[in-house]
């Protein structure tokens, strides 16, 4: 799986000096990044995979044409046991339990989703708590958080995770517990250097000189001002975490079986590429489009929210 | 007359942005003899450096020069190839660029960033290259030279690293430099040293310069002709002194009154231009200045002043002027 | 530079210190007894007790933990569980094999990554340029073991162009290290192409124009030079990756590795070689940033400690 | 008109009046140079170096001096946005230096800083309207519709269009970005506002706009300035005292016609030779060229920082610390041998 | 002994690991005789000697010295290196003397076995194999520095355990009586202690050179001892090379000297699906068939002679804590042995297993087809939980907990949906094996999936330790007691002729089934790939591998096949 790339952002000099730009009806710099990101295909094809994805995800219940977890003992496998190919009674074909593998990928969804967010979601809160505290208050406390992520993004992730969920039970709170574990150190480190160069800022020393307070200088003046690039890391987050999901369960250390996960479904189903290829193939392609889709997205959302950009 | 090095003819340079297309520079012409050295004097936008960049071939998409001639020595360089451009580029024309601290490249030493022009162009074996820079550093007045060579730039403070891209741009005895702003980074004390060494080097190499600024100051103390330009057009045209002492147009009119004066005797008010600068992806119809001009009248809104000769040497765009 | 040498070690060695007590801990909140696992279900209490003095298991965990880090100052280990034989010797027939392969991976993702990256920064925006991003994209999206079993598969059996599995010269190495590559490649590519186009902007790639330099002289002499420390950051991050992805791939293609190692000791929960295995990966990526650090200051003059 | 205040205000500086809005006495800003296996500090930046002056009610102190010589650092140090190393910050009376930010926040309404850059002085989050209604609701100097009522004044006196409020920062140029900063500043309707080269990213055009702004400004609010700048000419057109700073020191203090006219320090003398003047014919000026830079603000050099680059450095200068001496009508210089 | 999920563990600790073989083993042969099912191949074709066997490992074995062989992995290794006293015959239902001349002498009321050894056997390294060798290499697995997981098989030979623990030097049961002479005190009668002694635990190693090791570690990693193959090569994660032990002291019935084959090289590390396409591509001898391709390999014309299978002497089951509500109601019990469809099972598992309706396995002695008559019927099942009082079902959900593959995730979701449909409703605990270890044998768990295997042929194996009250918690894992079914069982332990205790052996199985202790779910059928040139690839009945030195390769039709 791959770490998060850093920050690598694409700079376009100033060709020229001066105010070009045509004097637009007022956006915020939300709507403006919004304008900029419908201009990228690329960035919008990801954003209408993440978007289906999520709309798959809700709607499962309504548009999965069978019980993922109904397991057709007589349709659904051959006189010998083995998965029945796409036909139209299972579109996608069966698994070796005889359930419908398209309702399977429908649900898959759901947990590869609920886990992106959900990890993530506690990732973004906590790196954001270090890292504002370490960079804007510095000293002591900078020390410490800074040689903590050190230590983190030290291990390689997957060793870590492995014996992690060695020692925990292997499921879903496992999974959210390690991932959490590694995956703040990304955002602390992100926010931390943001947080030291937003600091720096003149709006901010304006700030102090009005005599704004501390909380509201960190939460009013220099938050929103690093919070585009969090996005950003959210969205490759995501991708990260679907893709560290689907790696750990590949070892066997994922979610607990019925469950429908991704992992799951392309570890149970590798070795069956010669006999019954659906089984990998189907499930690898939906993992590979997602992880792009929010690749994609969280690489337009850099570009189009990089403050390097505006001016 | 003396001998036209370098001539421009009716420069248009666009840039097709997503916003539309931006006329940073939009019909300028002007003939530079050889020793001369002309200012191009205007406020930020005003088209001076995409000019100059035009010049050297150096515009990147999505810019684009769309039209005009630009003759060294009679010969068109919109139509040479790109080989040929290199070959004229840093050997028949130099170029000194604004930023000494972001203009040389902080990995390699001064000394080669000096030699390897020297040896592109020359056709001389390295280390004739190295010889050639240090007589160079020397030249713009570096002490401890040969130190210094093997220096990085990094190590050198501002006004040094200006001196090493001045030796650059010295080092292959260009027939024109063109100067884009090269004081405008630095502190006044080192600004004065740097002008002195441009002015020396200028009567030295006998290259005619062009030294495009924002500082009307710094036009006086180097240039015999200036040039004004406002959104992307040159306004007018004259000798330093003409343009400084009579100026014609009321743009130049504008900026003179615009400077806090450091020989006025007592307090006076400044007289600023009032609005600001056009944009050039979307320029008013008629004259580019009108919307600021206190003396506009009303064809000024409609029809774009062709410029006038008022006198051999003096050249004003403005409908004052015509009749 | 002496003295940021020393401050900068001395940095690595804290890092390293709780890099053990975090994996010791991971370790020693193990669910179930070492023991019992080792004595396997019929053993007597007596057996037990037995393999517990054997492996130390029954001091508290403070003194179990002073006991391994003692040992790990005088560079042992300890015993593996399972095969009863000292971590070092594996670590030192495994970790080899790692690199190799490791090494392998990294010189593909240079030999296709700079190119590719400079590349597309030089046809920025054109065609290929979102040809070659895209595909990027595309690759460090595939999940590492789908295509190493489709990659095994198609070239190793299908096609019989390759070796299917195992460990060996280069034509076993050359499925595993791709496989890998194809992940962490893309990432070079968009390093090298970002950082091009970073370099390519400056005002001193302006200047090396302005002097006549040809295209090519520019690119290689003056840009890529300079924007190589990007390049090596991000190679020196990817180590950590790369050993992530080497786990599986050492799986799938049967590379005896650490990842392999590691693999098969949790299957065992073999916590001295877990605890091995996860300390030397540690250590190699902490080595790497180090050695990161360094190569910094050689290659760019401006960063002076 | 105004020039009768301004006049006697000069007066009274020159004699030492007893009227001083702010006293900075002895002022310090050292930042440690850290190095070393524990990162021990090996040395200071003395960024400010034992600075001395006053600002009187109504007044404006120009602060002028080249990149490095301390004059931003100073400028900070007074509104306590760096913590100042030493001397005395005195503010009708009161010292600054001591206080907690708690402590200090009563007199943040009194004190106010307009930046340089129009562009990183204005969070890009905040609607303009945002930015100055900020420091009203801070202060409570204003509730409900007033605050809004307020904004908008404030709007109409730095020139600006009343909708320009529900409009983000980047929407607008330089020079109405400065005038929101300016807004920004007034709106606690402060009596010191420190200027901190507030004109020099701007076009001469725009410059001149601005000058005038703050120039109306000061007469119609009665505002005191300390205007930093490294342009000698803005500096001399706005302000009534000049002080010149080279190496973390003042050194040389007067005012501004007598400074301009007459400079007594070697530096202040090559500093104003230096200028490049817009004019042709008339007299040129006898330029006096510095040789070298400006050396570190690390290691400056012993006895009189300037002495390495005076054409008429002598040994005491190499030695001995010049004190600022009063040479007459309150025209103070930092020099040996200065009359 | 063996907990399965762990089969393939010879003696104890067994991996998750080697469940990948678990699950990939698997026969197809109609038959229930423990016979190979033997390709084409001509038990009536000279062997020849010569060739290379090159079959393979996913992972590197434990341990080569026999004080550790906790796994088959290394059980496989082992016993071409080492030999015991005695051995399994080829039926796996004899024990026949190895480096014993002949069966003990039983004196003393069957207190006392005393061995004559061959006089004719050497070590590998040349040292002569005598009666000093059998001592040390029994005091050395009782030794508390070793620690040998496999001691307590041996407590009851006198001494071993006070050995074991510290108070006593030297095993004083463990005699020798002779050059060639040795004598076993039992400190009680014992029908299983020749059996035990076919264990690898009881391989005898070379006095004289082991002794002399700098640590125990070496004998792992050197190891020497009597058997076909001397060790050549470990390289770990790599392979491991045997090469043929040319004073091996075994002729084949026509006088020539055992081993045929030259060699033998376990290549190490990659997974099962791997293997397969190796051997596939006719580059390995060997192959377990992965459960994905056994339904396609049957169906191979080219393949299907390939395989080999055995119904294996194991069995899988599930059951409720005993210990803990509701399962502690009989009722409810019955409901789950109504409540499994097991064709189900067999079906999802491509008919790699045999539905089991008994405890004992079908090459058992004493094997009964259903003693209890339970079949599949959900409405009785829904009616039995009626009757304890659950009308709507069990209360609460259940965690099952299992040790996790991919097959056993399979059949466990199969379970799940089956529960469900009479009310049942659990929740699936697939962990790595050491942690079901800690859960079952500590009696934590609520429900188990587990399985069990043979250490030797006799009742005794399954019954007594999986179901006595004294085995609670640390076999009996359900918590199953019953005082007179314990009193019975150690009756019955005693009882010399294995014969005459059937007919108890078949009572308490009975009896343990009315009880509804357990769901007896399946028994694995064990099946792999051996290449048409490889001759007499005969199964151990006991330990699932081969007879490696009575194996010829036909190295003119290798060489044929591999080319073509």
């Amino acid at each position: 799986m791959t770490r998060l790339n850093n920050s690598t952002r694409l700079t376009t000099r100033n060709w020229a000096e001066g105010n070009y730009g045509r004097r637009k009806k007022s956006v915020g710099l939300w709507g403006d990044a919004w304008r900029r990101l419908r201009k990228n295909p690329v960035a919008m094809a990801g954003l209408v995979i993440v978007a289906l994805m999520t709309l798959m995800a809700i709607l499962a219940p309504v548009i999965s044409p069978h019980d993922p977890n109904h397991q057709y003992m007589n349709r659904g496998l051959t006189s010998m046991g083995a998965p029945v190919g796409p036909s139209s009674f299972f579109l996608l074909g069966t698994d070796q339990n005889g359930r419908d593998l398209l309702s399977r990928m429908i649900w898959g969804a759901r947990i590869s989703l609920t886990l992106g967010v959900v990890i993530n979601s506690l990732n973004a809160v906590i790196g954001i708590f270090l890292g504002v505290i370490s960079g804007y208050f510095g000293k002591f406390v900078d020390t410490l958080v800074m040689r903590l992520t050190d230590i983190v993004l030290a291990f390689p992730f997957l060793l870590l995770m492995i014996a992690l969920l060695a020692v925990l039970s292997p499921g879903m709170e496992s999974i959210i517990i390690g991932f959490v574990l590694v995956g703040w150190a990304q955002y602390a480190r992100l926010v931390r250097g943001q947080v030291l160069s937003v600091k720096e800022m003149e709006y901010v020393q304006a700030a102090r000189a009005l005599g704004v307070s501390t909380p509201r200088i960190i939460f009013q003046h220099i938050l929103p001002n690093v919070i585009a690039p969090i996005i950003a890391l959210f969205a490759l987050g995501v991708s990260w975490a679907i893709m560290g999901e689907a790696t750990v369960s590949f070892l066997g250390l994922g979610i607990q079986a019925p469950t429908a996960s991704w992992g799951t479904m392309i570890e149970t189903g590798a070795s069956w590429i010669t006999s019954a290829p659906w089984l990998v193939i189907y499930p690898g392609i939906l993992l590979l489009i997602t992880v792009l889709g929010f690749n994609l997205l969280g690489d337009g959302l850099r570009d189009a929210l990089d403050p390097h950009l505006r001016r | 007359m003396a001998e036209s090095i370098l001539e421009v003819k009716d420069l248009r340079t666009y840039f097709y942005t997503e916003a539309g297309v931006v006329k940073a520079v939009n019909g300028v012409n002007f003939r530079l003899e050889k020793g001369q050295s002309l200012g191009v004097v205007g406020e930020s936008g005003s088209g001076k450096s995409i000019t100059a960049l035009s010049i050297m071939g150096l515009i990147k998409p999505p810019g684009r020069v769309i039209s005009g001639e630009i003759r060294l020595q009679g010969q068109d360089l919109l139509k040479k190839s790109r080989k040929e451009l290199e070959k004229i580029r840093g050997n028949d024309i130099a170029m000194i660029f604004q930023d000494p601290m972001t203009s040389l490249n902080p990995v390699l030493r001064v000394g080669e960033q000096i030699a390897e022009a020297v040896v592109l162009h020359r056709k001389v074996n390295r280390k004739e290259g190295w010889n050639v820079a240090l007589e160079m550093l020397k030249k713009v007045g570096i002490p401890e030279a040969e130190d210094r060579i093997r220096r990085f730039p990094h190590e050198m403070s501002g006004g040094m690293r200006q001196r090493v891209m001045i030796a650059i741009a010295l080092s292959c005895n260009p027939k024109v430099l063109i100067a884009d702003e090269p004081t405008t980074a630095l502190d006044v004390t080192i600004q004065a040293q740097i002008l002195d060494l441009i002015r020396l080097l200028q009567k030295d190499f006998e290259t005619a310069t062009i030294m495009i600024t924002h500082d009307l100051g710094v036009v006086a103390e180097v240039c015999r002709n200036v040039m004004v330009m406002y959104a992307g057009q040159p306004v007018e045209y004259s000798d330093v002194t003409t343009v400084l002492e009579q100026p014609k147009h009321p743009y130049t009119w504008g900026l003179l009154s615009s400077l806090p004066k450091l020989n006025a005797s007592g307090k006076q008010r400044l007289t600023p231009i009032d609005g600001m600068p056009p944009d050039l992806g979307n320029l008013p119809e008629g004259c580019a200045f009108a919307p600021r001009c206190p003396h506009k009248k009303p064809v000024c809104e409609r029809q774009e002043p062709s410029g006038k000769w008022l006198s051999p040497g003096h050249f004003v765009r403005c409908h004052l002027y015509e009749a | 530079m002496l003295s940021y040498l020393i401050r900068r070690t001395f940095w690595m060695i804290v890092t390293l210190f709780f890099i053990v007590l975090i994996a010791f801990v991971i370790n020693f909140v193990v669910p179930g007894n070492p023991a019992r696992t080792i004595a396997g279900p019929k053993a007597s209490p007596e057996v037990i007790k037995a393999i517990e003095e054997k492996y130390d298991l029954n001091k508290p965990v403070p003194v179990q933990f002073e006991h391994y880090f003692v040992n790990l100052l005088h560079g042992d280990l300890g015993i593996s569980y399972r095969t009863n034989e000292s971590v070092n010797s594996e670590l030192r027939t495994a970790f080899p094999k790692t690199m190799y392969l490791g090494f392998s991976v990294f010189f593909l993702n240079v030999l296709i990554g700079v190119p590719t990256g400079i590349y597309a920064a030089i046809k920025r925006s054109k065609f290929m340029d979102h040809v070659i991003l895209i595909s990027s994209l595309v690759g460090t999206s595939a999940p590492t073991f789908w295509i190493g079993y489709i990659l095994l598969f198609v070239v190793g059996y299908k096609l019989s162009l390759l070796p299917i599995g195992g460990y060996g010269g280069i034509s076993h190495v050359i499925l595993p290290a791709f496989t890998v590559s194809l992940a962490s490649a893309a990432g070079y590519v968009r390093v090298v192409r970002t950082s091009m186009l970073e370099v390519l902007g400056t005002d001193y790639v302006r200047t090396a124009e302005a002097k006549g330099l040809s295209q090519s002289t520019v690119i290689l002499k003056h840009a890529f030079r300079s924007s190589v420390i990007p390049l090596i950051t991000y190679a020196g991050m990817d180590l950590g990756t790369l050993m992530g992805g080497l786990i599986v791939t050492e799986g799938i293609f049967g590379w005896p590795g650490i990842g392999q190692m590691a693999v098969t000791a949790i299957n065992y929960q073999d916590m001295p070689t877990i605890m091995g295995v996860v300390l030397v990966a540690a250590v190699a990526v902490v080595i790497a940033n180090f050695v990161v650090d360094i190569i910094y200051a050689l290659v760019d003059p401006r960063i002076s400690y | 008109m105004a020039n009768s205040i301004k006049d006697k205000i000069v007066d009274q500086a020159e004699k030492g009046g007893e009227n001083v809005l702010l006293d900075v006495r002895n002022l310090k800003q050292y930042f440690p140079v850290k190095k070393g296996v524990l990162q021990q500090v090996v040395g200071q930046v003395k960024a400010v170096d034992g600075v001395s002056f006053r600002v009187f009610p109504g007044e404006t102190l120009g602060l002028v001096g080249e990149s490095g010589c301390g004059k931003t650092t100073a400028g900070r140090s007074i509104l306590r946005l760096t913590d100042p190393t030493g001397g005395e910050i005195i503010y009708k009376g009161q010292h600054l230096e001591k206080l907690s930010p708690r402590g200090m926040r009563p007199f943040r309404r009194e004190m106010q800083i307009i930046f340089q850059d129009p562009y990183s002085s204005l969070n890009p989050r905040m609607l303009v309207h945002d930015i100055i209604s900020e420091p009203i609701r801070i202060h409570h100097l204003a509730q409900g519709k007033g605050v809004e009522k307020r904004v908008y004044e404030l709007l109409d006196l730095v020139g600006l269009n009343r909708k320009h409020a529900k409009r983000y920062p980047h929407e607008f140029s330089g020079g109405q970005r400065q005038r929101i900063g300016v807004a920004r500043a007034l709106a606690v309707e402060p009596e010191l506002v420190i200027c901190d080269e507030p004109v020099s990213a701007l076009d001469v055009s725009i410059q001149a706009q601005i000058i005038n702004l703050l120039e109306d400004l000061q007469n119609e609010l009665h505002l005191s300035y300390i205007f930093i700048a490294h342009d000698l000419s803005v500096v001399k057109h706005i302000s009534d005292r000049v002080a010149v700073m080279y190496l973390g020191k003042i050194v040389e203090v007067a005012a501004s016609s007598a400074l301009y006219a007459e400079p007594k320090h070697p530096y202040t003398q090559a500093l104003l030779s230096a200028i490049p003047e817009p004019q042709v014919s008339g007299t040129k000026k006898q330029r006096i060229l510095l040789q070298g830079d400006v050396p570190s603000p690390i290691n400056p050099p012993a006895g009189c920082h300037f002495h390495s680059r005076c054409r008429f450095a002598q040994e005491i200068c190499r030695q001995e610390v010049p004190a600022l001496r009063d040479l007459g009508d309150g025209h103070l210089a930092a020099c040996h041998l200065a009359k | 002994m063996k907990k399965l999920g762990a089969k393939k563990s010879a003696v104890a600790g067994v991996l998750a690991a080697s469940m990948l073989i678990v699950s990939a083993l698997s026969g197809c042969g109609q038959t229930n005789t423990p016979q190979t099912q033997q390709q084409s191949a001509s038990s009536n074709a000279t062997p020849q000697m010569g060739g290379v066997l090159r079959t393979w490992k996913q992972y590197d074995p434990k341990s080569l010295d026999p004080t550790d062989c906790g796994d088959t992995d290394s059980y496989d290794i082992q016993q071409n290196i080492y030999d015991g006293l005695v051995m399994w015959d080829k039926s796996g239902k004899e024990i026949v003397p190895d480096l014993a001349a002949a069966m003990p002498t039983i004196t003393n009321g069957g207190k006392t076995y005393t061995f004559q050894l061959r006089k004719d056997v050497t070590f590998q390294n040349g040292d002569p194999f005598t009666a000093a060798d059998v001592v040390y290499s029994f005091n050395r697995e009782a030794s508390k520095s070793i620690a040998s997981p496999g001691e307590s098989y041996f407590s009851m030979i006198k001494g071993m355990d006070d050995v074991f623990t510290g108070k006593a030097k030297t095993v004083s049961g463990v005699v020798e009586k002779g050059k060639y002479t040795v004598e076993f005190d039992l400190t009680q009668p014992t029908r299983t202690f020749v059996d035990v002694l076919a264990m690898p635990y009881a391989f005898i190693v070379d006095k004289k050179y082991t002794s002399a090791l700098p640590n125990q570690a070496a004998l792992s990693l050197h190891p020497i001892g009597t058997g076909p193959f001397t060790f050549k090569e470990w390289k770990k994660g790599q392979d491991i090379e045997l090469v043929r032990n040319p004073h091996y002291y075994l002729k084949d019935a026509q006088g020539r000297q055992l081993p045929y084959m030259a060699g033998i090289t376990w290549t190490l590390g990659y997974g099962n699906s791997v293997a397969y396409l190796k051997f596939k591509d006719k580059k390995q001898d060997f192959s377990l068939i992965p459960t994905s391709d056994y339904v396609s390999t049957l169906n191979d014309p080219n393949m299907k002679n390939d395989i080999t299978s055995l119904v294996e002497n194991d069995y899988f089951y599930i059951g409720g804590n005993i210990k803990k509500a509701p399962w502690n109601k009989k009722p409810v019990r019955q409901a789950m042995e109504y409540a499994i469809n097991k064709d189900a099972l067999v079906k999802l598992y491509n008919k790699r297993i045999v539905a089991a309706w008994s405890i004992l396995p079908p090459n058992m002695p004493g094997y009964q087809e259903n003693p209890s008559g339970y079949k599949y019927d959900p409405a009785k099942a829904k009616e039995l939980l009626k009757k304890a009082g659950y009308t709507n079902g069990l209360p609460g959900v259940h965690p099952m907990v299992y040790v996790k593959n991919s097959i056993r995730d399979v059949l466990a979701a199969n379970i799940q949906a089956q529960l469900a449909a009479v009310g049942i409703k659990i929740t699936l605990d697939g962990v790595p094996f050491p942690k079901y270890l800690d859960e079952v044998t500590k009696g934590k768990e609520d429900m188990v999936y587990g399985g069990w295997m043979q250490d030797y042929p006799d009742p005794d194996d399954f019954l007594n330790i999986l179901f006595n009250t004294n085995q609670i918690p640390s076999n009996n894992n359900v918590g199953y007691s019953n005082p007179t079914v314990d009193k019975q069982l150690n009756q019955l332990a005693t009882v010399t002729d294995l014969q005459k205790a059937i007919p108890g052996y078949q009572a308490v199985e009975k009896q343990i089934l009315d009880d509804a202790a357990i769901v007896p779910l399946y028994h694995d059928k064990e099946a792999y790939l051996i290449q048409p040139w490889v001759h007499n690839s005969q199964l151990h009945p006991v330990y699932p591998y081969f007879y490696y030195w009575t194996m010829w390769i036909d190295q003119k039709a290798e060489q044929a096949a591999t080319k073509g």
